[in-house]
């Protein structure tokens, strides 16, 4: 497996072409391992990535656009395309509550928590209903117990919301702002 | 919520003194009870109406206030969630402790604001608060943008693919077979004659006589002339093709015999 | 609204990223009224289409190509993509039968056959099944009839069985080497 020297022309137009076609037909976005088996040759991470990043250059000017998220790289429509996407299917998705909103960011910004961590910090009772709106849109997960009395349920966000958010890290989570006192 | 103050008025009641800036709606006073999260963001509304400092909040003039908005909605029997009552003995202990002269210092302990556990709450939840806002205002998939998945017919059945190995071990099963059941004969002829035989087949598809000469690839070399030679042979053997030639060193021409089509 | 003067340039580039940027993100076919609403001028028929078939031509040499169906236009990755793909998700790779087997190589060692000819070196009786998935592969074809009584038809492999074996000449099959039998 070579390390740098770089692929062939036409091997490399080939590689492309299919790698192009697996990430814009994939459901999901399509990890670096992943992406190795489509090629019949062994492929170097390095190798696989210039051509990621050359797709990427062809995007460069069209509505869509190649970027790596936390669980991969896939083709998403520009934000900026969003207001003509949005006029063929005018059904926008609701937003989401404060309560459920306050919900995500307490998990996301102190994960692992419980319930009860959340309700402590939010001053007030925590509705199944926001977790499981969460649940359901696969942005949180339960990922464990707690081992305290009554073996509480530790919530934790999962990759998709990462993806959702465009971002290939938690770290990339906007801060939430200058930290007042430790808790 | 808006600048404006608005008196409301309830079940035709007008309501009296309002929390300076904050909307209600007529006859919907629980939406402003919906409009907070609960007795923090109430107390993080009221400090920030006043520009009150987290760090140093005037006790007396907060609680005053907080129970000046759950008493007037109490008055209008909203039920008031039980946080905003515990809420309410907190700071009222809080305010009271205040009250109290402070015991002498004793030694290096320091003596601990009772404030503090609640300013720290008051933080980390606004924190929160905010954060949250932030998170809504990232784009979203679904909302904001949309992924793409190009759509893969799922109508080609999988085919079954076959490699060479099937082939030649399919061959070898039938020539172990054949040995067995030594009546039949099964001899492979050379490959290349067998081709040859059908490409000259499909060549006269047509139907047509089509000159000798021009069944011969000149370019193929002296071993693809022989084989094309003897594939005719074998063609003429089995009937399958007609040869005419009209006059001595004339032309030879071929067609496909009438039966063969 | 314009019936053929065609659109300007400039607006012609940013309608076609429009169209392909929403019908790459579609999840169904778009039709040609629901395109229309992506336009902020007035768009004649005539001229959205004449944008599909420029979009589609600028595909044409890629893994996934726009096409016409019946409830509108929709991209869709090219059939011959497939066998990638399905490196992604691999799943068994179905197997032809023993008979179906066997018929191909009888064929391919013994062309031009007769259905007679592969009964007689099976043993058994070829099913027609058989022959029509050979047949309707690609794999196969009739190329005569035998000038015997009844007059059957004679078997031939196809240029297509060796470009799928990746062989440039029936000759490079694999020789079944000692075993073979001589008359």
């Amino acid at each position: 497996m070579s390390e740098s020297a770089g692929l062939p022309c036409e091997l490399q137009e080939k590689l492309k072409i299919i790698l192009e076609t697996a990430l814009l037909a994939s459901p999901e976005a399509l990890t670096l391992s992943q992406m190795k088996l489509l090629s019949d040759e062994p492929l170097s991470s390095r190798d696989l990535e210039t051509l990621l990043l050359e797709i990427q250059r062809d995007w460069q000017n069209r509505g869509v656009e190649l970027v790596e998220v936390s669980s991969g790289w896939r083709f998403r429509a520009r934000p900026h395309m969003q207001a003509y996407l949005d006029r063929l299917n005018p059904q926008k998705p609701p937003r989401y509550s404060r309560a459920v909103l306050e919900t995500l960011a307490i998990i996301a910004y102190h994960q692992p928590v419980t319930r009860g961590d959340i309700e402590e910090i939010r001053g007030v009772a925590v509705s199944s209903q926001t977790l499981k709106t969460l649940e359901s849109r696969g942005w949180i997960e339960v990922i464990g117990m707690k081992d305290t009395p009554g073996r509480p349920e530790l919530f934790a966000t999962t990759k998709q919301l990462l993806d959702d958010l465009n971002l290939r890290a938690l770290e990339e989570l906007p801060s939430p702002g200058q930290m007042m006192l430790e808790v | 919520m808006t600048g404006d103050t608005f008196i409301a008025s309830i079940h035709g009641e007008p309501l009296k003194s309002l929390p300076q800036d904050l909307y209600i709606p007529p006859d919907a006073l629980e939406l402003v009870l919906d409009a907070f999260q609960g007795p923090l963001d109430l107390l993080l509304y009221l400090i920030r109406k006043h520009n009150l400092d987290v760090l140093d909040i005037p006790m007396a003039e907060l609680t005053r206030q907080y129970l000046e908005y759950i008493e007037l909605l109490q008055e209008h029997r909203l039920e008031l969630a039980a946080e905003y009552l515990l809420m309410a003995a907190m700071l009222i202990e809080i305010k009271s402790r205040l009250l109290l002269p402070k015991p002498p210092k004793t030694l290096d302990e320091e003596v601990e604001d009772p404030r503090a556990e609640l300013m720290r709450r008051l933080q980390e939840y606004e924190q929160m608060k905010l954060a949250a806002q932030k998170l809504d205002q990232m784009p979203q998939a679904g909302r904001d943008f949309e992924f793409i998945q190009v759509m893969v017919e799922q109508k080609f059945e999988r085919l079954p693919e076959v490699t060479l190995d099937d082939l030649r071990m399919a061959w070898l099963n039938l020539l172990e077979r054949a040995r067995v059941h030594t009546h039949h004969t099964v001899k492979r002829e050379a490959l290349s004659v067998r081709e040859q035989m059908s490409h000259i087949l499909r060549c006269l598809q047509g139907g047509d006589f089509v000159s000798f000469d021009s069944l011969f690839d000149l370019n193929g070399g002296v071993p693809r002339l022989i084989v094309t030679f003897v594939a005719m042979l074998e063609l003429a053997k089995e009937y399958l093709l007609e040869i005419q030639q009209s006059e001595t060193f004339g032309n030879i021409y071929v067609r496909i015999s009438r039966a063969a089509m």
